[in-house]
């Protein structure tokens, strides 16, 4: 059997390797960490839905991908698996690492809805937990907490404004130094 | 209000599951049914499930399901006699029901005067203070009193308080105030939410009690002049004062204390000159002393553990109410069996701050079997909007016994599947896993203080099930094109091909 | 048999409903879960539902559901300590039981020897005709006696007659035979099928009985030695002498006569030594006369009706006297509540021949709300094959009447949708009002004499429906392209600008 | 408003000619034999189906086209309504009548299925109502009649064959003029 597919793997704290080949019968094999395991996966309706059958048990999830991690949901709860393949990596790798953080920090939509109220201006100072601004989503009103202290360098959203999950709101920088 | 007389054309002015479940009750007595509906509830079931269907305009609901004229003019144009409200909306107007009674018509719910006693949460506290009904410490609140005049009326009720708006319920309008700062904002929040909610931004004061269960009562009130009650529901575990697991019996309420509770509350249906089904919301504190919150003039949305138990269709007797027919049932409820339980399955992200979640539905798979219950108003291809509430399906488990009860709807939580949404269903397979939800030693508080989700394992599955999820991702020349309309055989071939055959 | 105790991991040699079935009761029991399937059921709700999953073989099932020795093999690799078997398939064969028992593991169900007096149905009328329940006039038939020795059989038992095999059930191996010069090829086909459906050729003859009606007694018994029954299932409407809609109460059967078919049904189970959950089937004449027909060792795919009366999980109680434990209520049943009626929603065109239907199930929506429980395997793109029975859905309606409970399913069968088949919910839509059922005056016959589909009416809608739908596939040019992937807003604004907005 | 598409609609026993226009607005009127009527039309879901709102009903729908006719399933009842549009039925006129029937006629099965047993051979005379075959299918044994006397001049299929829904199974030549 030739050499399968590798992917990296970060869960519960540890990254694995994770090989799947492709059998001469068309079947697949996977390995974790080299050790194989007998697994049979089908897809399950119209959703995306995979049944998994492995190491004596039957699972059946549905899985999203975002920032080079895999959001699994299972019957009863979401995990979330950090999961790469080999050639991204290598890629990755090659230019380095991946870009620090600038100073400034975004404060986005945990939620999409509608901006009812904004709070504050550019050039506000701000405390931790104070309210930027009150989103308003399925009829109860959310208070859009700072998440510390800093001064607003830029307010994205209007009231009235839609926004999306994720919407960049607010442009905190960092308090100046003499900030308690 | 119009004389009771037969209904052979029921408006449903709601929509979601309560539509849904008043088409149902209409069916099975043989009249007909109109829908109503926004434009984002086009192809929605309650649409589909009624004999008719009007448009009453855009998604807002300010510009559909709370435009009584254009709910009136839609009960001329189809001929309906008579109109059931559901539960939110304008369930709880006055002004609706005497609307369509002004137009000949009949309301499917109290007379207007309890609904106006008992709607506003204040006057309700006057309604039954004669009765004998043990109420909170509370106040009114005068918005012109300004900060100054509301900080003194918190003064007088004590902190912890509450701010609540008067004509509201559901969590909307409400406020927990542990200090005096905190009084200004609260109010005003509280305020600018019930015009959002309710078109009404008056709110009051009530002394938060410590440790206290919320269990309400349901009662039946005919035209003939009975009153009855049908036990009580613990409605207990709630997460912003919006109820996500209910159930009955009560594990407080002894036989001594649900004899008090009923006839508490029938006193209260009495005083405000009751008909239809209501429900008379109570605190028990720790030492299981009970106090009346409010009484809500409507079918209630936990109302099938009710149901389940007594094997009364509510909504069903309503309707028979409404046309001046006595109880199905004659003088006495019959003999409740068993213990049933409700999860509300709501669109958000519990792990996340209850964050509200949008999407469209994809296949759904509802649970079954014996003693499970659904009542949803979900299909493949729905989309879940921010326009509504977020309430998707409530599961019922009805058994012999609460344990029984408890493990019948975890497994049929573990049955469900709504994929293209996060719905709260991790949070409630952990409440039902709560050692004090398991011994039914619990309070309002459980969910502040419930378990975090559980921390990562070192099983392996999680590590295969993402890596398998990839691979199919990132070589797709491997599998064969998907292909075009519902040639799904060639897609499930596809599955096996890819993922391999069986172990 | 091995003697009982605990169930820790349950194989469930079956699939399709009631393999789903099981699962439940397992699961809400703590007890883990193992599937067994054939290629045709890779992604089937039973796979998908069981902790666990074991391959058999190919779709046929003499390959894979029927094979003792692969199943056998299954629940040793796994562990599993017992083995519940369902209905059809294995569940009769007392071979299996042995099978099973000689492992070491724990058969849910009958002993092998009250499986092996009961399962013959010939075997069963001599175990029973001493305790003094009554028989039917029947005969067993020697296949080497060849037609002739047939035909003096036949004769002597009367006409006219049933050819059934011996190890028969639902209809399969079965031939009404009105005169004499049927009787060979009725044997020969009847003989041809029991090989095919239960691998034994034995068939007998029974004396058809006029107007009859099929009602059966639930029983239960446990290893302390308690026998009890649960009072009747009315099974009368049959095609083909498949069962398709069940009542109980049966509108027949006074206080009296239950209390004599009752005392009958435990006479039979006693007779036999029974344990666990059984069926003793009774034909009921015109002169409400009941005669023994046969006993089903096994859980009845009408059980639910049974259930949701008595409030009693009847596969739980399965389990627990597998496990040695006493019946779950006591020395009494519960009180039962109310009328239940099930509807089995098959894939089949009813109206032309009870043709089967294969194809892939779209969207499906199943019905809920009070008093409605679902006991289904469907999902959306499940290939509906030739393998299996067709049975897809259960759909059981629970209410304090009768005639509530008529209303209830009807309402119920109009919320169903399963696109994608042909099914008979418009067959069982026009039974619920045949006037004959609707009385409650009605006998197995009742189908073959089932009004015919309504005649086209001048109403416009289906004219108007047929155009739209027609219009959309002949001017695809006037909507944008279906988009790829998962991009259902999409599409579904195509369908509202393609047909207009609201009206 | 312009000329909308004409369909021919057959049901009843009664043909009516449907118009289907699009309205300036973009919603679609439908006049029958001339008569307006305010419908609104709807997809839901996945699977095909419409929701018609129409004459006071709210009705839902399934449509599939077999042989000049769209069999719609109704949520209580399937039902059969010849329909054609108007360039459909002008080129058939052009093309003149559909060919008249051939004399033989083919035995179709009405079931997918296994054939179990062929009971005939080419050059039997049968009788109306005479087994042909037997056809296994979901475990139940049919028996597959001759639909009128006749002599068998093809089979088409042998034991074991899997057959669909509509294959030919069997040809039948009308009898001779001496027949009964």
């Amino acid at each position: 059997m030739s050499r399968g597919t590798r992917y990296f793997a970060t869960y519960g704290g540890r990254e694995r390797q994770v090989e799947i080949l492709t059998r001469p019968d068309g079947r697949l094999e996977v390995r974790v960490d080299g050790a194989a395991h007998p697994v049979d996966v089908a897809s399950v309706g119209p959703s995306g839905l995979l049944n998994l059958l492995m190491d004596g048990q039957s699972v059946t999830y549905a899985a999203r991908f975002e920032d080079g991690a895999a959001v699994l949901s299972f019957h009863d709860r979401e995990v979330r698996v950090g999961i790469e393949d080999e050639r991204t990596r290598l890629a990755r790798q090659a230019t380095g690492k991946a870009k620090a953080r600038g100073r400034g920090a975004e404060v986005t939509s945990v939620m999409p809805g509608v901006v009812k109220e904004v709070r504050v201006a550019p050039g506000d100072r701000v405390r931790d937990g104070q309210a930027l601004l009150i989103l308003e989503a399925m009829k109860m009103e959310n208070e859009i907490r700072a998440p510390h202290d800093g001064v607003v360098s830029e307010v994205r959203v209007a009231p009235g404004e839609a926004v999306e999950k994720g919407a960049r709101l607010v442009r905190l920088e960092p308090p100046p130094e003499d900030a308690g | 209000m119009s004389a009771p007389r037969a209904i052979r054309k029921l408006l449903v002015a709601n929509r979601g599951e309560i539509a849904v479940r008043v088409i149902r009750a209409a069916h099975e007595l043989g009249i007909r049914t109109v829908a109503v509906y926004s434009d984002a509830d086009r192809t929605a079931l309650h649409v589909r499930g009624a004999h008719e269907a009007v448009r009453l305009g855009p998604a807002p609901p300010a510009e559909s399901y709370l435009r009584i004229d254009r709910i009136v003019e839609a009960m001329e144009r189809t001929g309906a006699d008579a109109v059931h409200p559901g539960y939110g909306f304008l369930s709880e107007r006055a002004a609706f029901a005497e609307a369509v009674e002004a137009a000949g018509k009949v309301f499917v719910g109290p007379p207007a005067a309890a609904m106006r006693a008992m709607g506003d949460k204040l006057s309700a506290r006057a309604a039954v203070a004669g009765s004998g009904v043990p109420l909170v410490p509370g106040a009114p609140l005068a918005p012109e009193a300004g900060p100054a005049g509301w900080l003194a009326a918190a003064r007088e009720v004590g902190f912890p308080l509450m701010v609540k708006a008067s004509a509201g319920g559901g969590g909307k309008g409400m406020r927990r105030v542990a200090a005096e700062a905190e009084v200004p904002e609260a109010v005003r929040r509280a305020a600018s939410e019930a015009v959002t909610a309710f078109g009404d931004g008056t709110v009051y004061l009530e002394r938060y009690l410590e440790e206290p269960r919320h269990v309400e009562v349901q009662v039946l009130a005919d035209a003939q002049g009975a009153v009855l009650a049908l036990g009580e529901r613990e409605c207990s575990v709630q997460r912003r004062h919006q109820k996500v697991i209910e159930e009955s019996p009560s594990p407080v309420v002894t036989p001594d204390l649900r004899e008090a509770m009923e006839a508490a509350a029938c006193a209260a249906a009495r005083a405000c000159g009751y008909r239809s089904a209501g429900t008379v919301e109570f605190l028990v504190d720790a030492r299981r002393r009970f106090y009346f919150l409010e009484m809500n003039t409507r079918i209630q949305v936990e109302h099938p553990i009710t149901e389940e138990r007594y094997g009364v269709d509510l909504v069903k007797e309503q309707l028979r109410i409404a046309q001046g027919l006595p109880l199905s049932f004659g003088a006495r409820p019959p003999e409740p069996r068993g213990h049933a339980i409700e999860a509300r399955l709501c669109a958000e992200d519990a792990d996340h701050g209850f964050l509200p979640s949008t999407g469209v539905l994809g296949a759904v798979q509802l649970p079954g079997g014996p003693g499970i219950r659904v009542d949803g108003h979900v299909y493949a291809d729905q989309e879940v909007t921010l326009h509504y509430d977020n309430l998707l399906v409530k599961l019922v488990a009805h058994a012999p016994t609460r344990a029984e009860a408890i493990a019948r709807l975890r497994r049929a939580l573990y049955e469900t599947r709504l994929p293209g949404v996060t719905t709260n269903i991790p949070l409630i397979l952990r409440t039902l896993d709560d050692p004090r939800f398991v011994s039914g030693r619990y309070d309002t508080s459980i969910l502040e203080h419930a378990a975090p989700p559980p921390a990562d394992s070192d099983d392996l599955v999680p590590v295969v099930a993402a890596a398998l999820a990839l691979h199919r991702r990132v070589r797709p020349t491997s599998v064969p094109a998907a292909p075009a309309g519902r040639s799904l055989s060639a897609w499930r071939a596809q599955g096996r091909s890819a993922w391999g055959g069986p172990a």
